[in-house]
């Protein structure tokens, strides 16, 4: 089983490349997990699929966040709507799907099913921001 | 026995049984008295004994592998109970301790919320006190009406004392077993489901004795709230489940407060989390939850065709046997019934038959059987009773037969 | 280790414990939390299986050997309790799933026939969701208030707060926690009950944590209910009991309705049995109560002082070593503490505390460990918390503060 | 262990010596068991201590009854008192006491905790019937 603090999570989570609002932003949406108190605000730039987004949370979180936003760049809210299913079989089985790229950083979580939550918390709030598009 | 039960080999289902082989006062244990609670298989020991050995810890939010794994054990049994009973989603599997939690819980919770004054619950005259003492509870606190559905002097739904129960359109609940642990009678829910639905009721199946002897599909039925325990379907004590539609569970405040229950809590408010977990607070009982989960991989293994049709021979084979005895009296001669009978006899009080049994090795229960008034409405004082799991032979009928002809020599 | 530890050698006790030898992600499990649940030793399995492998039928009238042999078993579990705790009477002893249950029960019962709107209920700031949420939900449905007793910033009851809330007379019950199961703390619980009784109030302790560490005398403490969790006293899950004064509990109402609680029933109207049956309504927990009984045996024969002074070396040992490691902030520092260790990390969240200790082999669990205003109160949103049982090893101590140096790289 | 129906005890169910209702007597008491419904009525006449008694449940009730009449017949309260006492103690360890003579008969119930009851019931209805003397 691989683990689930993979470099790339410890080095997105201490290095983020999209963290933080944006000055100008289309649409945006939040995750909030009630059970530990963790959040993640996205913003969406339409053009390109351009997501920033501020968490507040464990590094699971923030990593996730920020590879979503390496993931979804450029791509159509159908491509992500799809990636969004890959990343949550991912999440389950802990199988690596060369679709998912950066993603695949988080292949570990298979084992600590209520760590899944952490990870897909942006995406819950990038799937409400595309919504409010 | 006949040709059906070829392929189901009881000798072989009592390997799995340690206790089966007991004795009691020197003799081999012969035991009827699966309906108040059935003995429990090897793979129940062998599961919870798992648990407590190899992968335990407090489930939920546990962020450790112990917590992960034993709570993915514990919710995988939430699963298994919605497939088993074919709940339209695991959802709609709450945890209790027992049948008699699941009915009170929805006393309580729905009872008080979704009922108002005046509006009335309606149960039969044989139901277990589980099924009747919550709605005396509820009407006495709450100020509802509880109504009593008659039977026929076989033991079955009289309808049409449910339809003068019914009359007047007060009655938004109809609480009822499947099957009668006292005359061993099947209730035609499918029938009283559409009946109570008909006439804006919802219904509450009482499943306890039912779920261990047929298959049970809470769709097909219609019920809105099915409950029954763990340990009589050949699973631990300290585990019982209450089904209730989502929509129904939804609308429920919870019954007790404390951990795992609640969505967010302040000093000043708290917010309730989903069903079922808003219904489960506490620790739950993770071992036995665990070992229902083994009980109903067994039984699923062998499954209910097996089982319903050994049961229904055994069942046959003691209503001639006893039948035979003269002095004995058979209580409730349903026309769909199953493997629980109860008699009286002729100058034997039910508790002597009962510790004159015990001494020949022999466990039937004596008394009320918890439903007391059911005693009244038969004529009785009380019976002895005689119940079949899948594990009882028919030589151990013969020898009930046998040990109460010694009774009636010792008392004649 | 100290002399005071020569007659207790932990490797011995910690062959009592079959999980012990579990590996995780190939590393030897380190088990630190036990507040959460604790492991069960060979002596409660094998209770447990016992009973299902030899000694099984439902308990009481059920006047055959199986049923006469278990429900005395389960009784006798009854009067080990009461001499447990040093109840005055076994009928002072209810069984239930849970501290959560127990606590419950007295909300539901005690809480709505002895308090009248207006009364008020009084918790401590550092209680857990069990001892807080009952007492929210009876003041929304019953109109009685609750007021929250502020705590220091060592984790300590602030008697200044405790007399303020006391102050206008209102206050009919002090419900509060022996042990907090986040700060370690104890609280002075007899002085506590004096201070309550003195002003004519019921003081209900929650036992959960206390009584796994400390010898308990609720005679002695005063209390008036006491409620505590087998799961957490090295015994099975499902079962919990509630202590209460035998006048109280005479006085009040049953909770649930069902078989065993009732005195006589007819159609009409039911009677109740004597406490502690009228509060125990269905089959209860048979396999788990025995089980308990064992767990209490085994917890006796090793000996509170013993298990004291070792977790006592045991948390001085964590304080000094966690306390040593920069970037850790342990959370409450009351004078009275047992080894219940919350802390929090610079740059490290407490889930990922967890989840990276898990990968080395060490469980502890992070969150607000169902007291989500104390960490409000507290200042920070969650914690990582280590837990001692009398199991624990020094050594695993140092395993954690390696792990967390581990994670502190990580992170650096 | 022995047998709780021996033939003392089925001989006095069938062909009880003290059941029915005497014409005259000085107290009279009742015990009754809501769990199985069983009753007994105990008739006193004072002189010589004559016990009658009605009973309405099983063999063991009745039997027990009927010794018990044997057995307090000619006795003092005070010696009655400490009968009853020692009858108790025969139920609960099974162990046989000369001084309780035909009662003895009963000590195999020692097995059968939830059957005691039936055999205690007429003492406590005699010591109702003695409190009202
Ligand atoms: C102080 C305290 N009270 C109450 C509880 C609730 O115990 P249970 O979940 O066993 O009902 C706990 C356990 O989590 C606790 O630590
Ligand atoms: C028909 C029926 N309903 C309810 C119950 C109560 O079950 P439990 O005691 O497990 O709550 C029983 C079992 O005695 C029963 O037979």
């Amino acid at each position: 089983m691989s683990d689930p603090y993979q470099a790339l999570i410890v080095e997105r989570h201490k290095h983020p490349l999209h963290a933080g609002r944006p000055a100008q932003f289309d649409a945006e949406g939040e995750g909030a997990n009630p059970i530990c108190g963790d959040k993640v605000h996205v913003y969406l730039r339409r053009a390109g699929m351009d997501v920033h987004y501020e968490a507040q949370g464990c590094a699971i979180l923030s990593a996730s966040a920020d590879l979503m936003a390496d993931a979804v760049a450029g791509k159509t809210a159908e491509q992500i709507a799809q990636l969004s299913r890959d990343f949550e079989t991912l999440l389950t089985t802990g199988r690596e799907n060369p679709a998912l790229g950066g993603l695949n950083a988080l292949a570990g979580l298979a084992a600590y099913s209520s760590r899944i939550r952490c990870a897909t918390l942006p995406w819950s709030a990038l799937a409400e921001a595309l919504h409010h598009v | 026995m006949s040709a059906t039960l070829r392929s189901f080999d009881v000798t072989v289902i009592r390997e799995d049984f340690p206790i089966l082989k007991q004795q009691v006062h020197g003799k081999p244990l012969v035991f009827l008295d699966s309906a108040a609670s059935a003995q429990k298989p090897r793979a129940v020991i062998d599961a919870m004994r798992h648990v407590m050995e190899a992968q335990y810890a407090n489930v939920h939010r546990g962020l450790h592998y112990m917590s992960e794994k034993t709570s993915d054990a514990f919710e995988a049994v939430r699963d298994k109970v919605a497939a088993f009973i074919n709940a339209a989603s695991r959802d709609e599997i709450v945890f209790t301790r027992n049948a008699t939690e699941s009915i009170n819980l929805v006393a309580y919770t729905w009872g008080r919320t979704a009922l108002r004054p005046g509006d009335a619950v309606a149960v039969s005259e044989m139901e277990h006190h589980a099924n009747l003492v919550p709605w005396q509870m509820l009407r006495d606190a709450h100020g509802t009406d509880l109504r009593i559905i008659k039977i026929t002097d076989a033991g079955e739904i009289d309808f049409d004392s449910l339809e003068q129960v019914f009359a007047d359109g007060k009655v938004k609940l109809l609480a009822v077993t499947q099957m009668s642990n006292v005359l061993g009678s099947y209730t035609p829910v499918e029938r009283l489901a559409k009946f109570a639905h008909e006439r804006g009721a919802k219904i509450l199946v009482d499943g306890c004795q039912a779920i261990v002897h047929r298959h049970v599909d809470v769709q097909a039925i219609g019920a809105d709230f099915y409950a029954f325990s763990g340990h009589k379907l050949y699973g631990p004590t300290g585990i019982g489940v209450l089904y209730g539609k989502r929509e129904l569970l939804e609308a429920m405040p919870p019954f007790m407060g404390g951990g795992e229950m609640i969505g967010h809590v302040t000093y000043e408010k708290s917010t309730w989390a989903k069903p079922p977990f808003r219904f489960e607070a506490g620790t739950p009982a993770i071992i036995e939850t665990i070992g229902l989960g083994a009980a109903i991989d067994y039984v699923r293994g062998i499954g209910f065709e097996a089982i319903a049709a050994h049961e229904h021979e055994l069942t046959e084979h003691a209503l001639a046997t006893l039948g035979n005895i003269e002095g004995v009296n058979i209580i409730g001669h349903a026309q769909d019934r199953g493997g629980v009978i109860s008699f009286t006899m002729r100058h034997a009080h039910p508790h002597d038959i009962a510790t004159l049994l015990d001494r020949q090795g022999i466990a039937v229960r004596a008394g009320h059987h918890c439903a007391e008034p059911l005693m009244g409405r038969m004529g009785v004082t009380g019976t002895a009773r005689a119940s079949f799991g899948m594990y009882t032979t028919p030589e151990e009928i013969d020898a009930l037969a046998k040990g109460l002809l010694r009774i009636k020599q010792v008392f004649a």
